[in-house]
C-alpha cells in the first residue's frame, strides 16, 4: 500500500512540523485484551449499588420495565451501526422508525408534529425556549419553579449564550405552579414563552388551567409544556389539551436504560405553526421515482449544513437509537401496556404516600394527586433521614434541599411498576426504626 | 424471506385491539385513580403482539445499512468499526441500572469511569481537562463557546464576539457562534487548502473571541501552519478552538494541545468507537487548557486518593484505591449542558475502547486510518478528480467536477451507484468549497480488499459514466427505493401519520 | 446494502494473518509448554479482523428465514413466535454458568427449574413423570424404546420386538426402533386417516412391543378411537407411545395420559416457543406412566421439603422452600441418553413459557392454534385439495395432486412460489400417505392478517398455477439463488472447503 | 373465523370423545406477567453459586471467554428463529454457516468430513460406534476406561439397544492407556471399534501411538479418537495424525455456554470413506440453475425422513445453533486465538499443577503432560477436601471417587484462560488452611 501511496514508511504519512510534536508523551490506560477489559469493567460494577439496594429515586429518570425485546431489536447491528440516514435509499428502515417515533410523540402529546429527537429533556426544554424567542422576538421567559431544577438551569446556560432573561414562577401549597402573579407577568408582553411542567418536580399533575392559557394565549405568549416522565403522557390529559403550543420533553421511560443519566432522549412536539423553527432532524413521507412510498429528511433548510449560522439550532448527531428504543417499547407495550403500565406506576405512588404518611412525623408537603412520585415530610432533615436509610440498603429518594433550601425536611421519593409493595413495606419499616433522635436533630 | 424492497406498513396500520402482551401484573383501572379531568380522553396507539412488533422491526433493520452490512466510508464520521465488548461493558447491570441521583458513595465505579476516560483524554489531546458533559459534538461546541463568552466577560473583554470560521468548517460551527450570539467571520482557505497565517493576521482584531479550526481540517489536510495561526490568534487575545471530528488522524502523532488549541471537542462516538445509532446518541466531551478549566460545565469528577488528597491533576491512574465525587459547587462555571452528568454508557464504551488500545494502540489506529485514505486517494486519482492530491490524513476529497462537464455525472450520481453496489455513498457536497465533492474516509478498520473492492467499483462506476452515463444515473435500482422526491417531502410535509 | 442475492465468498477465503483480535493476555507460546511431538503441525484456519467476521456472518443471517422473518406455516414443525423474555432468562449469568459438576447445593436454583418444568408437563400431558434428558424428539424416542426394551426384560418378555407405527409416522419413528434392534410393522390408515381398532387388532400379538402413535396424528385430524387402539394394544401387552410433536394441538383439552399412552415425548421447542435454530438445540423430554417411572434416563431431580419429605409426587408447586437433588442411583435406570443432565438453557425458556400461560394460557394457545389451522383450510379447500376436508387440529395436509395433473404444477412448485412471495413453504411430501402434499401448521401466534394475506398469495399462485403455469414453475427469482442442483450435490459430495 | 370454517365455537374445534376427556384438572405454574417471570428467574438465579464461587470444574464442560461478538451475531433472529434449512433458496446464510463449521470441524481434527452436529460429545461417540458397528459387521467395542465416565455410561445405554458388548482397556501410571493387553484384544476381530480419548478424563494427553494405531487397522479395527475439550484440537497433534478414522467430539467450548450441561454441541469427522455412514445432516455445495454457487442438505438418502428404518441414525434435530455459535467464535478468535488460548490453558494448568502439588501431602496423581487439567492426589478423602473448599466458595474439582473407585483420593482440577493466578492462589491458600484432621481423615 505504501507504494502504491509513494511514500517509504508509516511515519511518512504522518510527519508534523518540530513546532507541533508532541510535548509530552501520551499516557492513557495500559493496553488490555478483551479478557481483562472485562474484569476491570467487573471490579469498576462492583463499586455501585445499582440492583444491590432498594431505590426510591425518580426525579427525571426513571426505573421501568424495559421487556427483552426491546433489546433484542435495537441492538440489531444494522440499526446501531448507521448514522444519519442522509442517503435515504439504503436507510429508508431507520427512517421509516423516526418517521413512527415522530407520530408516537405527537400522538402522546395531543400536537401535531414531533422531530426526531434532541439530546435530552433539559436541552428540549432551551430548544423549545429558542423557538419561542424566534416565533416572538422576545427576549425574556417566564418559567414555573415546579420545572425540574436540572432543565431550568440548563435553560439558565443557553439563556447566557442568547441574553435572555429567565423570571420564575413560585408553586403553591397544592405543589403546583402559583399562577397568582401570571396576570401581571404578562402584562407588558415581553415573555416569548411561559414554560410549566406536568407531573411536575413535586410529582404533581400541574396541567395549566384553561384560564390561564387563554391569557397567554391572548398576549402572543408561547406555552410551551414540558414533560420529563413521558410514562403520565399515557395517562393524563395531553400537553396539546391544556394549551401547550409547544411540547419539550424526556422519554427516557419509554425503554431507554437510566445509565447514570444518559443517553436519554429528548423530544420536541409542536402545532403546525412551529414547524419551521423546530430543531434538528425531521423526517417526511415522499414517493420515489417509481411512487412507491419513501421517507426521506426533509425542511432540511432549517439545519446547520444547509443554514449554518442562521439554522435553528446547531444540532448535527442527536439521540436516534433511543428514540429507536422509545419506537420498539411503544410498539411492543401499545395502548394497553402503556394504560396499564402508567395506572400501575399511579397505584404504587399511592402506596407509597399512604403507607409512609401513616408513620409518626411523616407527612405529604404537597395536596393534589401526584403521577409516580410525592414529596414526603420528614422528621428532621431529610439528608440524615436518607442517610439512615442508606444504611439499610434503601435510596430513599432525593434530598429537596439540594433544589429548594426550604424544603430540607423534604424528600422526592418516586414509585414505578417495579416497586413492590414489599419494597415499599421495607421502606415503611425502615424508617420507623430511624432513632428518633437522628431524624429530629435539627 | 421478504426482500428488503417489501413494503412494510406503518406500525399504526397494523396491530389490533386484543393483541396487548402482558408485561406488567394486573392492577387497578387509571379511572380509579385518579380524578377523570386530569385524564386523556383517549389513547390512540396500535396494539401490537410481540411477533408482529420483532417482524416488523426485523424488516425495517434490513433496509438499514450500517457498518455492519459493508462499507461505509463517509467522510468528517469516522465510520469505523465497534467492538461488541463496548455494548456488554455498557449493559452491565450494575452500570446500566446506576442513578444518576443516587449519592457519590453509591456510583463510585461510575465516577471511577468518567475520571479514567477524563484523563485519558486530557492526555491524548493535551489539555487541561474535559468534561463529559456534552451530548454531541455540536452540544460541545455550544459549550465551548459559552465558556468563551464567560472568559471575556469576566476578563472584561464583553465586546469580544466574533468568531472566525474557515470556510471548510463544518455547519455546526458557525451555527454553534449562532448560539451564544457570536458573529461568524468565514476565513478563505488558500490554493492549497490550508489557513494562511498571513490571512488570518489580516482578519484577527480587538473584536475576535475564538478561531474555530480542525486539524487536519475538513479536506483531510494537515495544517502544517497551525502553530503560527495559533500564535497569531493568541496574540490578538482570542482562543482557538479546536474541532475534534477529525482527531482519528492524530492520536499520538500530535495534540491540539501541541497545536496551540485553547479549547476543543471530541466526536467520541467517532474516534473512540461508539456506536452511531442512525445518528445518535454521540458524545461530545469538550476539553479545555488550564486558564479555561473553572469554567467547564458543571458537575466535574474529583478524585482523591486514600488520603483524601485531590488527585485531579495526574495523570491516568489505576483507580481501585481513589474515591470519587461529583463536584457542582464551582462558582465559575457555564452550569450545566443537559439534564444529568454524561452521556454514560458511552462513557464505558469509550473507556472500553482505550483499554483495547492504549497509547501505542492509538497511535497505530491513527497511522493505519492515515495509510488507507491515502491508498484509495493514490488508486483513484488517474480517473477521477482529486483537487488537493497530496499526502492526506484520515481522508480525502475528490471532486466529479470534470466528470459532470463530459458526462453529466455529478457526485450525487456517483453516490447513488455505490449505494447500488452494497457500498455507502461517502460525503457529498461537504466540505463547500470544492465543486462536486466527494469525502472519502475508509477508517482504521477496514481490510485492504475491502479497499481494493471499493477501488475497483468506484472506478467501474466513472467508466460506465464515460461510456453510458444514464446507467449511472439512473442507480440506484437495487435497493429498498429510487430516487426520492425530495421537493414533494418539503413542499407537502407529511411528517407524521395520522389515524383516518 | 448489499441484497440478500449478493455472494458471501467463504470465511476461509477471507483474511489475512495479522487481523487477530485481541481477546486474550499475553501468554507463552506452545513450544514452550508441551513437547514438540504431542502438538499438531500448523492449523491452518483463517484470521479475520471483528468486523470482517460480523460483516460476514450479518449477510449470512440476512440470507436466512426466520419466524422474525415471516410466515413459516412448516407443518409439524410448530414455528410459533420465540418470545424474547425466554432467552433474557436462560441468559442469566448465574443459571447461564452453572458447572454441571457443581455440588447440587450449588445449584439448587437450576434444580428448581427442572424440577418446577418436569412437574407442569406431567400435569399437563397426564404422565407419572417426565425425564427432561433427552436432547430431541428423536433422542426420547431412542430412550422411550429402550425403557420399552427394559421393561419387557424385566417382565421376561424379551421376544417382544415389534415396533407398530402407522404409515402416517414420521421417520424418525422407524429409525428409533431400529436403533434399539425392534422391527418396524407398518399399519395403513383407513380410509378417513385414522388408525382403526380392528386393524388394530389385527396386528397385535406376543411380539408386540410397542405402538408408536401421534395424535392428532400428521394429516392434523384428531384419532377419535384412540382409546379403543390402546386398550387393543394393551390387551395384547403391548405399550402406547405418544409422538408428541403435534402436542400444541392438545394442551389443556386432553391428555396422552387420559388416551392411555404409557410413554411419550415432547418436542419441547416446539411447543414450549425454544427457538429452532437453524434446527436445533431443541429438547425431548420423555414421559412414563407410573410403572414406567423407575426405568427413566439418570439422573432424576428429587425434591424434598423443609422436612426432607420426598415431594416428587405432588404437583407443581412453589420451591423456594425445597431442596433438590440429582438422584443418579436408579438401579432399573436405562442409564444416561448423554453428557449431562439436559438442554437445561431450553428448561429455563420452557419454564418461562410455562409461567408466561398458566393452564388457561396453554388451553387457549391449542385453542387457537386449532383455529388458525381450520381457518387456512375453510379458506383454501375450494381451490386445492384438501383430502381430509373436515375439522382438522393445529395443522392440515393440502394436496397438489389435481394441480399437478392438470397444470404440471406440483407441491414442491407451490412451495418455492411461496418462497418468491416472502412466505417459507409448507411442509412437502410429508406424511408419505397424501401425494403432492403440502403440511400447512400456521400456529396460534399469527394474526388473523397474516393468515388472510397467505391465504391470498397461496390463491394466487393456484390461480397463475392454472393460466400461466411456467411462471410458478420458474419461481423462486427473488431470492438469493434459484433452484439448486440437488442431484450434483449428492453425486459429487463437496462438504467441506479445502485449502488450494 | 369460526364462520369461514363453519362451526358456532372454539370449543366445538375441539371437542374430544369423553373417553378420552381430562381426567384431572390441570395444574402447571400460574399464570405470570413478564415482570413477575423476570422475579421468579431472579430468584431462582439466587440459589445457584455461579460467579460467586471461584471454579476449578471442567471435565467435559469448560468455561472459556466467549467474545461478546458471538451472542451479537447469534442471537440475531433470523439464525435463532429458522429450522432446519430444508428449503434453500431462503436458507443460504445458515447453509453457508453450516458448511463453514464442517470445514473448520474437518480442519481441526485433520479428517476429510464432519457433519453438521449432534447433541453432544457422548452422544457422538456412540453414535461413532454405530458406524464403525455399521461398517464391520462386528458387534463389540473396545473402550479405553479413560475415555469421560459420562461418555462411556451413554455407549452403554446406547449399547443396550443395539446389543453391543462393550470392553474397556485400563488406565496406565502415567495417566493414560494402558494398551499392554491391545494385541490380545484385537487378535480374534471381534471388535468394530478402539476408543481413545486424548485429552482424556484425567487431562493426560492420549494420542495413540503409531504401532498401536497400525495394529488396529492391520486388524480392520475402525479407530475411533475422542475429544471432550475441542479447545485442545487447536494444540495437540490432531486425531486424523494420530491414525483415528472417526473423531466424535464435544465443541461446547468453542463459544457455547456451560449452563448446567446443555445445550451443547456434538460433532463427528470422519474419512471419506465412512461418508455414507455418517449421521445427520450434511450440507454441500452446488450450484443453482443460473450456475451460482449455492448450499444445500445433501446425502439425504441417509438420514430417518427418507429411509426411515434403514437411516443410519433417527437424528433430526441436532444443535444447529449451537455449530452456529461455534462457527463465529472460531472466525472470530482466528488461528492466533485459538492457539493463543490453548498456550495460556496449559500454561495456567501447568502453574495450578506446580503451585498445589508443592503443598505437603499434595501431588500429581499421574505423570505426564496434560492440556488444561490435572488430577492432584490430596491427603485424605477428596470428598472432604472438596467440602472443606466450598466453605471459602472455591468449587475446587471433581471428587474422582465418582467415577473411580480406587481414585478416592483423587481430585480433577481444571484450568483455563479465565483462571487467573489469583485464582490459583486462592485455591493454594485454602488447601493449605484446611484442618490437617480432616484433610486426613481417612
Ligand atoms: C467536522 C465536524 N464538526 C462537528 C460535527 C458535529 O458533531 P456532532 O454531530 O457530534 O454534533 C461534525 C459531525 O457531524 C463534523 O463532521
Ligand atoms: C411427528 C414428529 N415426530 C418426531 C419428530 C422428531 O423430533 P426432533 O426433530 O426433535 O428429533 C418430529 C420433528 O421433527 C416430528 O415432526
Amino acid at each position: 500500500m505504501l507504494r502504491v501511496i509513494g511514500v517509504d514508511s508509516l511515519d511518512d504519512l504522518v510527519r508534523v512540523p518540530d513546532a507541533v510534536a508532541l510535548r509530552a508523551p501520551v499516557e492513557v490506560t495500559p493496553r488490555l485484551s478483551e479478557i481483562e477489559i472485562a474484569e476491570r469493567f467487573r471490579r469498576h460494577a462492583e463499586r455501585t449499588t445499582a440492583g444491590a439496594y432498594t431505590s426510591f429515586l425518580g426525579a427525571g429518570a426513571y426505573r421501568h420495565y424495559i421487556p427483552p425485546v426491546v433489546g433484542a431489536i435495537a441492538m440489531r447491528g444494522e440499526f446501531l451501526t448507521s448514522y444519519t440516514p442522509y442517503q435515504a435509499e439504503v436507510s429508508q428502515g431507520y427512517l421509516q422508525a423516526i418517521y413512527e417515533w415522530q407520530t408516537y410523540i405527537a400522538l402522546l402529546t395531543g400536537l401535531d408534529i414531533a422531530n426526531a429527537s434532541v439530546y435530552d429533556g433539559a436541552t428540549a426544554l432551551a430548544e423549545a425556549v429558542i423557538m419561542a424567542v424566534n416565533a416572538t422576538g422576545r427576549k425574556a421567559v417566564l418559567v414555573s419553579s415546579a420545572v425540574h431544577p436540572n432543565y431550568r438551569a440548563v435553560l439558565r446556560t443557553y439563556a447566557e449564550g442568547l441574553d435572555l432573561t429567565v423570571d420564575e414562577l413560585p408553586y403553591g401549597a397544592d405543589g403546583r405552579t402559583d399562577l397568582s402573579s401570571l396576570d401581571a407577568a404578562l402584562a407588558d408582553q415581553r415573555y416569548a414563552a411561559v414554560v410549566v411542567q406536568s407531573p411536575n418536580f413535586f410529582g404533581a399533575i400541574d396541567a395549566l388551567p384553561a384560564g390561564a392559557a387563554q391569557k397567554i394565549k391572548a398576549t402572543k405568549t408561547v406555552l410551551i409544556g414540558v414533560v420529563a416522565e413521558a410514562m403520565s403522557l399515557a395517562a393524563l390529559a395531553t400537553p396539546a389539551s391544556w394549551g401547550a403550543d409547544i411540547c419539550a420533553g424526556e422519554a427516557q421511560s419509554f425503554g431507554n436504560a437510566i445509565a447514570y443519566g444518559g443517553p436519554h432522549v429528548g423530544f420536541i412536539a409542536a402545532t403546525t405553526e412551529h414547524m419551521r423553527r423546530i430543531p434538528g432532524r425531521l423526517v417526511g413521507k415522499s414517493v420515489d421515482i417509481n411512487g412507491k412510498t419513501a421517507y426521506v429528511l426533509t425542511l432540511q433548510a432549517r439545519e446547520q449544513h444547509i443554514r449554518r449560522e442562521k439554522a435553528t439550532s446547531n444540532i448535527c448527531t442527536n439521540q436516534a437509537h433511543c428514540a429507536l428504543c422509545a419506537t420498539v417499547y411503544l410498539a411492543a407495550m401499545g395502548k394497553t401496556g402503556l394504560r396499564d403500565c402508567a395506572a400501575l406506576n399511579v397505584a404504587r405512588t399511592n402506596e407509597l404516600r399512604e403507607k409512609v404518611t401513616k408513620l409518626d412525623g411523616f407527612g405529604a408537603r404537597f395536596t393534589g394527586p401526584t403521577f409516580n412520585e410525592v414529596v414526603v415530610r420528614v422528621p428532621g432533615r431529610a439528608a440524615d433521614v436518607l442517610e439512615a436509610l442508606e444504611q439499610k440498603k434503601i435510596l430513599g429518594g432525593i434530598d429537596l434541599a439540594r433544589f429548594y433550601p426550604e424544603l430540607e425536611d423534604c424528600i422526592l421519593m418516586t414509585a414505578t411498576e417495579l416497586t413492590s409493595s414489599a419494597d415499599v413495606d421495607r421502606l415503611v419499616t425502615a424508617l420507623s426504626e430511624i432513632p428518633v433522635r437522628a431524624a429530629a436533630r435539627v | 424471506m421478504p426482500l428488503p424492497a417489501f413494503d412494510t406498513p406503518l406500525i399504526f396500520e397494523t396491530g389490533q385491539d386484543g393483541r396487548a402482551n402482558c408485561y406488567l401484573p394486573a392492577g387497578p383501572a387509571l379511572e380509579e385513580l385518579l380524578p377523570q379531568d386530569a385524564l386523556r380522553d383517549e389513547l390512540p396507539l396500535p396494539d401490537n403482539s410481540e411477533l408482529d412488533v420483532v417482524r416488523h422491526f426485523t424488516r425495517l433493520s434490513q433496509k438499514t445499512f450500517g457498518i455492519d452490512t459493508a462499507f461505509y466510508p463517509l467522510g468528517s464520521c469516522t465510520m469505523k468499526y465497534n467492538p461488541r465488548i463496548n455494548d456488554a461493558m455498557a449493559n452491565l447491570p450494575a452500570l446500566r441500572d446506576v442513578h444518576p441521583f443516587a449519592p457519590d458513595h453509591a456510583a463510585q465505579g461510575a465516577l471511577a469511569i468518567m475520571w479514567e476516560l477524563e484523563r485519558a483524554l486530557s492526555s491524548l489531546f493535551g489539555m487541561a481537562a474535559f468534561s463529559l458533559n456534552p451530548a454531541a459534538g455540536a452540544h460541545a461546541e455550544l459549550a465551548a463557546l459559552l465558556i468563551a463568552k464567560a472568559y471575556f466577560k469576566q476578563k472584561g473583554e464583553p465586546q469580544r464576539n466574533v468568531v472566525i470560521v474557515p470556510d471548510t468548517a463544518h455547519g455546526t460551527n458557525p451555527a454553534s457562534a449562532a448560539m451564544v450570539g457570536f458573529k461568524v467571520l468565514s476565513l478563505k482557505s488558500d490554493a492549497q487548502g490550508r489557513v494562511d497565517p498571513e490571512e488570518m493576521r489580516k482578519v484577527v482584531g480587538p473584536d475576535t473571541a475564538v478561531c474555530m479550526m480542525t486539524n487536519p481540517n475538513t479536506l483531510g489536510l494537515f495544517e502544517p501552519r497551525i502553530h503560527e495561526v495559533s500564535d497569531v490568534v493568541h496574540e490578538a487575545g482570542g482562543l482557538m478552538y479546536y474541532d475534534g471530528a477529525n482527531a482519528n488522524a492524530l492520536m499520538g502523532n500530535t495534540r491540539p494541545g501541541d497545536m496551540g488549541f485553547d479549547l476543543m471537542h471530541l466526536n467520541l462516538h467517532k474516534t473512540f468507537t461508539i456506536p452511531h445509532g442512525g445518528g445518535g446518541a454521540g458524545a461530545g466531551p469538550v476539553g479545555v487548557a488550564e486558564h479555561l478549566v473553572r469554567f467547564l460545565p458543571t458537575p466535574v469528577v474529583r478524585a482523591f486518593d486514600a488520603d483524601g488528597k485531590d488527585v485531579n491533576a495526574s495523570g491516568w491512574r489505576e483507580t481501585a484505591d481513589l474515591s470519587f465525587a461529583l463536584d457542582f459547587e464551582r462558582p465559575d462555571s457555564i452550569g450545566p449542558m443537559r439534564s444529568f452528568w454524561s452521556n454514560f454508557a458511552h462513557m464505558v464504551r469509550a473507556l472500553a475502547y482505550t483499554y483495547a488500545n492504549g497509547a501505542d494502540g492509538l497511535e497505530q489506529v491513527s497511522k493505519l486510518a492515515v495509510l488507507n485514505a491515502n491508498y484509495i486517494r493514490a488508486s483513484i486519482r488517474d480517473v477521477i478528480d482529486v483537487p488537493y492530491d497530496e499526502i492526506n490524513r484520515h481522508e480525502f476529497v475528490a471532486s466529479a467536477q470534470t466528470l459532470k462537464r463530459e458526462t453529466g455525472v455529478r457526485a450525487l450520481d456517483i453516490g447513488k451507484a455505490l449505494l447500488d453496489r452494497g457500498y455507502h455513498a461517502p460525503t457529498v457536497y461537504f466540505p463547500l468549497i470544492v465543486p462536486e465533492c466527494l469525502m472519502i474516509e475508509p477508517t482504521e478498520t477496514e481490510s485492504k480488499e475491502t479497499l481494493d473492492e471499493f477501488i475497483a467499483a468506484l472506478r467501474d462506476i466513472v467508466a460506465t459514466a464515460k461510456t453510458d452515463p444514464e446507467r449511472v444515473l439512473e442507480t440506484p435500482i437495487n435497493t429498498a427505493v429510487g430516487r426520492i422526491d425530495e421537493t414533494r417531502a418539503a413542499r407537502q410535509p407529511d411528517l407524521r401519520w395520522r389515524p383516518a
